[in-house]
């Protein structure tokens, strides 16, 4: 058997509101609240079953939407004789119905700057490369106005944008790093230190982006070649790496 | 400027229109030739009935003048180009009506509005250059304000804000 | 194609020959526009002369035909122009700083550094010689390698390189 699920996306509370009321073909200024709370809450049950997205604001409408339910339920206050309540004859759907129709003003321009761009879309403009025009022209100096400062000052912004930042001024033979190597590094560093070695200083001197993750992949191996024991004695401390055979005589 | 100067004159405002990425003030026009800004429009006036009909034409828009292909050849444009067409989603039109309408307007008045949170559809905005901050609101915590910019009325084919219609007048016309 | 399209077909290829940013063939024509190369030509003669001696005329160049501002004009071109010309976008500034403080880099390494894919970019710099081609790496694929030239030291008034201010001054913050 073959069924389809049509749901369509709203943008937000307002949105699904007014799909209902207008599927529903009731008067904005007297909306059936009973009926359409219960088929706002089925669309968001709806939502909850499939289990897609569903923005915190469709809840708080629910609430708010019940919350006006309710109201209208209640008898209205009898009158105090001699005085009138001043809010007597407040619609709990008032604040709601504003705030419908201030959303419907934008939701109607919003379609409107749709067809616009529909039509504008359809539009070209000659795409001239200006390049080729700066050719043409003798003398040009791209860089008029412009002093070396500007120029470290540019560098010195990649820089602060770089994650690795100290690394780029060295030559990287990144091609030539395999595992095997960082592992034999590792290991012979770790002969040489009997206290082992602190995760960060193990990192400290990698050149670039590519040797630090063969050198943790190297470091993967080791441990689980057991080859070293890696740890951290305090929670958020310093992680150390030591020798297999070292750290059994540290015990 | 002479009269016998005009079809020359003529002939350069057209190739800057020609060459030119972006709508060219009728300042920046003045500027370029050396003729007066009245003088500027009288000649953009008779190019413009120059290339009516044809396969591009002279349109104003953001406040400036460009060659644009007639919509109803874009058929033809497509077939050379195969353009993207990156529309806007139905949440950045709503909050774009917004922004054009009540502009200088906070992030919390147009959230108001539409009912939802709209920081990723407002971060559209910004990047496509459609919305930019047009300053501070005097109030506690001092908002960031927002407007539309010139690319908004290009985008549009809008030649100014004036030009969008009330949503009163929107709502009655659908 | 009938007689009585000819204005509407002509207009099309107007469009075409205004959009595209290279000569067309006729072939390409006809094959968009859905008529012959006979009466594509014949289309293509008529609207020469409607251009000719205005500010753009259609010309036959490198095996095709394509929309041209008039020699005669570049003067207004150029000061439509020259004020852009004089100015290197940040991200093209960006990676000559890469390229003046690496070199000899290849394109992967600018790319890994700035994080973005620098094709534009780069290919500014090689036309406006502030970048060139010095070699090629010794690595799988033999990437190329870029350096600055000649003109960059002029620009900057430099005699060498060396008058750079080094990386690690760079470094300690100015």
């Amino acid at each position: 058997m073959e069924y389809q699920v049509k749901l369509e996306v709203f943008e937000g509370p307002f949105d699904l509101l007014f799909h209902l009321i207008e599927k529903n073909e009731v008067d904005i200024y007297d909306i059936p609240i009973a009926e359409i709370t219960r088929q706002y809450l089925e669309y968001i049950e709806t939502m909850q079953v499939l289990d897609l997205e569903l923005a915190s604001e469709f809840l708080v409408m629910a609430a708010t939407l019940l919350s006006i339910k309710a109201r209208m339920l209640l008898p209205k206050e009898p009158k105090l004789s001699g005085g009138e309540s001043p809010d007597e004859g407040a619609d709990p759907r008032d604040e709601l119905v504003e705030r419908l129709l201030e959303y419907k003003k934008y939701k109607t321009v919003a379609e409107y700057l749709g067809d616009l761009e529909a039509k504008q879309g359809r539009v070209f403009s000659r795409p001239n490369d200006a390049e080729n025009f700066f050719n043409l022209f003798d003398d040009i100096n791209p860089l008029e106005g412009l002093t070396v400062l500007d120029l470290v000052k540019a560098l010195q912004e990649v820089w602060s944008k770089s994650k690795e930042q100290g690394e780029k001024f060295q030559e990287i033979p990144r091609e030539e790093i395999t595992i095997k190597e960082k592992m034999d590094e590792i290991s012979s560093m770790l002969n040489r230190r009997s206290r082992g070695i602190s995760f960060h200083d193990l990192f400290a001197h990698q050149a670039g982006r590519t040797e630090i993750v063969v050198q943790f992949l190297a470091l993967l191996e080791l441990v689980r070649l057991q080859a070293v024991i890696v740890r951290q004695t305090v929670v958020g401390g310093e992680i150390m790496i030591y020798r297999r055979e070292e750290n059994k005589a540290a015990n | 400027m002479g009269i016998l100067f005009s079809d020359e004159i003529k002939a350069a405002i057209e190739c800057l229109l020609f060459v030119a990425n972006e709508p060219l003030s009728v300042e920046k026009i003045a500027e370029i030739t050396q003729i007066s800004s009245r003088n500027v429009r009288i000649l953009l006036g008779e190019i413009q009935q120059y290339h009516q009909g044809r396969g591009f034409e002279l349109v104003e828009i953001g406040g400036g003048w460009q060659m644009c292909t007639r919509p109803e050849l874009a058929g033809f444009v497509e077939k050379l180009y195969r353009p993207k067409a990156a529309t806007l989603s139905k949440a950045a039109l709503e909050t774009l009506a917004i922004v054009a309408y009540r502009q200088p307007v906070t992030r919390a008045e147009m959230e108001e509005i539409r009912g939802v949170k709209i920081d990723g559809v407002l971060s559209t905005l910004l990047e496509r250059s459609l919305v930019q901050e047009v300053g501070r609101k005097s109030t506690p915590g001092k908002p960031i304000l927002y407007g539309t910019t010139v690319e908004f009325l290009r985008y549009f084919g809008l030649n100014s804000l004036e030009e969008l219609p009330s949503p009163e007048y929107l709502a009655a016309g659908i």
